[in-house]
């Protein structure tokens, strides 16, 4: 079991979410971050005093899934999420130790 | 004749009024940057702010003259001229008889409407507009397209003893509009329609969600529009009269009906009366009452309100039909509750009011026909106009943002500035 | 008799208090908008906007008889009958007396005061009660609470040379009540309480937190609803005169006094005086002024607002001794600061002004006496048939939404929407 | 001479204005309340609310006669005595002439600029102020600052035949302010900065981002002002005249040019037109132009709007080079908008609407001399006095709130409450 | 030591945050997030035109806790947050290299 | 490659990011979060009824790192966020099995 999780663009999500059901993916937590990186901000000014706005609006998506699934997830989210400009993001996985069903109890990959 | 002096009470209704439209305005700006996503509500209000800048500094200059001007007796056009209002302190205001109220007065009333009218239309090209070009639009549509078309409404020309001099073209034909159904709305929604064929269709539509972002905000923007519409049509009786009562009762009555006409018809429809569409119904209301608001009965208004709010809930779905991006719906609210107004008094006008009948009253279609015609030619000369005036614009200066803007915002494009900043700790994280 | 002639400044008066009253009631849906949570803002709002639909089209076809009908000379209600409205354009007001002020104008002005008396009894079930059956229970209360209350209280008949027909009971009775205290605070006041007894508490009541979601929206509430208020007591002398500046001064300075009052209570109680205190005492304040606004000299209105705010924000507290969910605390500020206001009249009411001594100025306890009479008769029938027609919706088509609905939002339950949608990417992610 | 008698329309004109201006309050609140970050909304809003209160109450205890008591004959101050406006009802008002409208109607009406102006200075302590000592400080600023000033400029004393008795130092030296920029606006400026130098700069003054956090609140504030401002200046005719028209018309048009004015010279220099400069403009032009509303063309007008829009767009920077954290630009708006209009008058006055020429209609530079002894001494003063009165509090009961509160949030702090809780799951997340 | 992260209703937050507290967790971390899974979403409809959402709105929590610990928080949450309707969420541990306490620099078990 | 995640007071985020940047981190990820611990809340009161606001405002960063980086951005994190003060937070490492950019599809070292 592994976590996989990924930094995208906002404009892309909808895109991104689309194709991991398509490919499957039953479940997956989205959250908004807030991005530092190759990409530049942008610069606002109030009452001419400037605020340059380093930060970048991201996406982020966390899904489990099973080892042998891992590197599909992947491949699906960095071809969908790609415009190939600066700030695509990022994707990483990590090991998962044991997964629960709240509902349920079920465990492993009776879980996901 | 008795000589006319100055009535405080009609000055002192007036005054309000103007203070009421003036605030209608800001709550158009409200209602409308309430129904865009966050990343494009100050630019939306901005059209509105904006749009009060250019017109009042043109009123002055030449704007009043044009609309109200009879020196060059013509039925098209007011004088071309400058305004000099300055000098006008102690002078009546005088539109097809003197009215007991200061020129300026007058003036600071008419310039409101004046005002509205060109930001109604910006909520067809929400999200897309390069603010530059709109403030350049509305300074050419103001001047080749209101200001003209408020004189064929709204002029009633100088008159002496019998003669008048100078009324505009409609209001001579007899075509009757108290407070700006043709003028005013009809004019708006057309406009509208053809900015948002020039301007085209928002990246995403019909595919992206593109939700109202504050409904509280629209909320509050059809509760100022409401409050000022009083004085928009009861202020348009020129004075405090019975007939401005009249006026009132009947905005209150008929957009009392839109607001349940609007929500049953959501409800029926689509399974839930919504705010949004509440909203939505009372501006429709207070728009088709607007022409007719002193010529018919406070029954005939909840009438004329409910037809408005179950037509404008309908009519908002045919963008989608005809494939039109009219962003905030300014032709199924605007361009449709004006001529059901419009067309309205043709059936309940009364002449218990006003010395007119309807067809409901026995009045024949006669009414009703000058009545289409109003609303055809208004509806044309703006469509048409608007249109080239438009594509002028797009072909020159350009006149929508880049697509790159459009999806960041266009917040950030043209004003460099966001919104919201609620959670004060991650700065300009969106 | 002199024949009386419209007066223009009083009318413009009286126009321009109409639609400062209509503000009241959006004015009021945000008050209470922002004291709920984000997921049933929009439901409390547009229990105040369905109000302005119903009561407004019920007006015209039968409200303003029952309320101001002389003709069945009755002191419990006025004429059975329809309106009538539509004729009456160049009708003068007829109320004890003959206003140089058009009927419509006078009409209209009521309506008003006709709306926000339902709208405050929603703030008691918030949260929780299904939009259809609250439109149901606003008609059927109208039309046997509030129009009959309003003719016992308001209705001073027609007067033909000395002989008075069909005035209400208590305006007979010697009743004083210049802007509402008892026909409008005191009645939604008992309302509210039958209102929460008969949709019981909230899920989580007491445990869970219900922190405001916003206030800056209650606070642009209180704005509204104070600015709004000058109509509503300053309005109700019916002309511009020297009776109106005092309801005006006397409307300012009680409000003053209610806001020092309700955050001093909660400094020394609560250690900090807060943003919703401040908004709560305006409200409670402007309520207590509203039935004395015109009897009491200006320092004794500073005194009746500072007993008000105190008193008011002790008496939000009851609710969690006796155990009702009064939601918004209608009975702590409306009921508590209405009969504080009535009761006050019978202490600080001065013949300097209106011919009437209160005990403080010698006049013994009479006047007292019969404010009493006014409070307990009002609050008693207000509660007893609320209660009727709460249980009699509640039996039939239901008065509360499922707890399910309850728990996620009455917003999307009942109206498919979410009030806010900041984040602009994550759609609906709340 | 003949009597004068009550004008209704004069006096609804008067009563309507004093509602208006009464708004304003609340809609600096909200326009200041949207300028600074959400964890010290409250407590800006707070400290207008508060100013309300606390005025409201010293207004009728003693305010209005040190203002515009004329018993004790001095240029200074008015009477030093109770105000006794209660037995006001019959009386009218006297300044300078009789005015056909109530006494309290004038009462209410002056009352609203002495609230207006202490509030104006809380935008100079924005993020740092202990709520109770600002209280404290408005009490002490009206009552040796505000009320003896407002005598100064615009009591005219008691005019008996040709006799006048108690008229104010600048009014009897014929130094002309016609709505408050000396009075008002120069004062509450130089208070601003006198209170900016008392508390010193926030702790990451030009270090930390320090955004808006919420522009439509902003423009809702600054709306509202602008509505509003039609009554503070249309109002200070003090009837419904041809003079109320001109200083209607004037007032918009100023504000017009004043918007297109800084947000011209935002886009040249930063490259975006803003909406805080377009909000910000709004109000540099109400300043302007209120001291010069009635005696200037509105063509005239416009240059004023125009040129304040400009400079207090360039002024606002000051402040970072001189170091002072005046945070909401106090100085920068009100201050320089202030002694923009108020010299103003001296180049554009015409004795075609007042009697009185200014250098640009030949009228030589004596009332450009006059106008320049108002604001200088307006200026000395209320700097002066300010500076004392701020230490005084300083050193007392302390100004500041502690550094730990001003990083947490003054809200928290001062009121313990969080404007929004917008997220309805983690309560107090923020 | 783990990090155990779980996803649950939004209604049952206080009532897991006060099982842990009183189960000896003496800190956690929470966010609020967006969940996609076998939950339906709804509809909103705005004039006419309809938006499914079909992100539903999750708590995430994160505790560090200590290899002994895992088992019971993770049953814990599970039994509180447990309504028996889907959605109800899932739980998961991670495992975690080290641990530093900001304020004091201690780490491992004394930094949690 | 590990994940470094910081739980810090949102008053040192700025100080956090110019250092790390200084550091030689080129990007990260952040987000708001709210924290349970040992520090105390505060108590908001509303029409007399008092609500204890236990949730602490903080800020999460997550960074990916080279293991040889991994100690030395601890350090630099715990050096600069601390005050001395309760409520400073924490940083805990994780392991992470494999990094893509979505822009190129570069793996492991070169995508971060
Ligand atoms: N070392 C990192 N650790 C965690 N997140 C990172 C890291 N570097 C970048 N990110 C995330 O990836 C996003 C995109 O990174 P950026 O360097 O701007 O572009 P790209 O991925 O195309 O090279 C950033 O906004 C940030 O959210
Ligand atoms: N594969 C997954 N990876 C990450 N989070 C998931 C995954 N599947 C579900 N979730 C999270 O768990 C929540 C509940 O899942 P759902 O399938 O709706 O119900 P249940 O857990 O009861 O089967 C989702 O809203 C989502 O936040
Ligand atoms: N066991 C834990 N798991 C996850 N996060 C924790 C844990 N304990 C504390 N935190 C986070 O660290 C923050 C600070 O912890 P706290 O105990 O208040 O102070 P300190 O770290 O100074 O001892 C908390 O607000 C929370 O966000």
């Amino acid at each position: 079991m592994k976590l996989i999780t990924a930094i995208i663009k906002p404009g892309k999500f909808d895109e991104v979410k689309s194709a991991l059901r398509a490919a499957g993916v039953k479940g997956m937590t989205v959250s908004e971050v807030s991005g530092v990186g190759r990409q530049g901000g942008h610069v606002e000014v109030y009452r001419g005093a400037e605020y340059p706005i380093d930060l970048i609006s991201k996406v982020k998506i966390e899904i489990l899934a099973e080892n042998r699934d891992v590197d599909s997830v992947i491949n699906t989210i960095v071809k969908v999420a790609s415009t190939g400009s600066i700030g695509d993001g990022k994707v990483w996985a990590t090991p998962v130790d044991s997964v629960v069903r709240v509902r349920t109890g079920e465990k492993g990959e009776a879980a996901i | 004749m008795d000589e006319v002096v100055l009535s405080a009470g009609d000055t002192a209704w007036v005054l309000a009024s103007s203070a009421l439209v003036l605030l209608m305005t800001p709550g158009l700006a409200f209602f409308y940057g309430g129904m865009v996503r966050a990343k494009s509500a100050l630019n939306m209000m901005m059209m509105s702010i904006i749009t009060i800048g250019v017109v009042s500094i043109l009123w002055v200059i030449y704007g009043f003259k044009i609309a109200f001007g009879y020196e060059a007796d013509s039925p098209w056009y007011g004088s071309l001229s400058t305004s000099g209002l300055g000098d006008a302190v102690s002078e009546l205001a005088n539109n097809g008889g003197v009215y007991p109220i200061p020129l300026l007065a007058f003036a600071a009333f008419q310039l409101m409407f004046a005002i509205i009218t060109p930001a109604l239309i910006s909520g067809a090209i929400a999200d897309r507009a390069k603010f530059f070009s709109w403030a350049i639009f509305v300074a050419l549509w103001v001047t080749v397209v209101y200001f003209p078309v408020a004189h064929w409404v709204f002029a009633f020309g100088n008159k002496v003893g019998d003669t008048v001099t100078g009324a505009g073209y409609l209001a001579s034909l007899g075509v009757q509009d108290f407070a700006g159904g043709t003028a005013v709305h009809i004019n708006a929604g057309a406009a509208g329609l053809a900015l948002a064929i020039v301007l085209g269709k928002r990246i995403g539509w019909q595919k992206s969600p593109m939700r109202p972002h504050s409904l509280p905000l629209v909320l509050l923007g059809a509760s100022l529009l409401w409050f000022g519409w009083f004085g928009f049509n009861a202020g348009s009786a020129l004075g405090a009269s019975g007939i401005a009562a009249l006026a009132f009762v009947n905005t209150q009555v008929a957009t009392a009906g839109a607001v349940i006409g609007w929500i049953t018809t959501e409800r029926l429809r689509d399974g839930h009366p919504t705010t949004l569409g509440a909203a939505s119904g009372a501006v429709a209301g207070l728009v088709a009452i607007t022409p007719a608001c002193a010529f018919v009965a406070p029954w005939a208004a909840a009438v004329i309100g409910l037809v408005a709010g179950i037509g404008c809930a309908l009519a908002v779905g045919l963008k989608y039909k005809l494939g039109y991006d009219d962003s905030l719906d300014v032709v199924g609210v605007h361009l449709v509750g004006g001529i059901i107004g419009s067309l309205a008094i043709g059936f309940f006008g009364t002449s218990k009011i006003l010395g007119l009948d309807g067809l409901f009253y026995g009045g024949g279609t006669e009414l009703l026909g000058k009545q289409s015609i109003g609303v055809a030619l208004v509806m044309g000369y703006s469509f048409v106009v608007t249109l080239i005036i438009g594509f002028l614009i797009e072909q020159t200066i350009g006149f929508r943002v880049k697509s790159e803007s459009e999806l960041t915002g266009v917040d950030q494009a043209e004003h460099a500035e966001s919104a919201y900043e609620l959670a004060g700790v991650l700065k300009g994280g969106r």
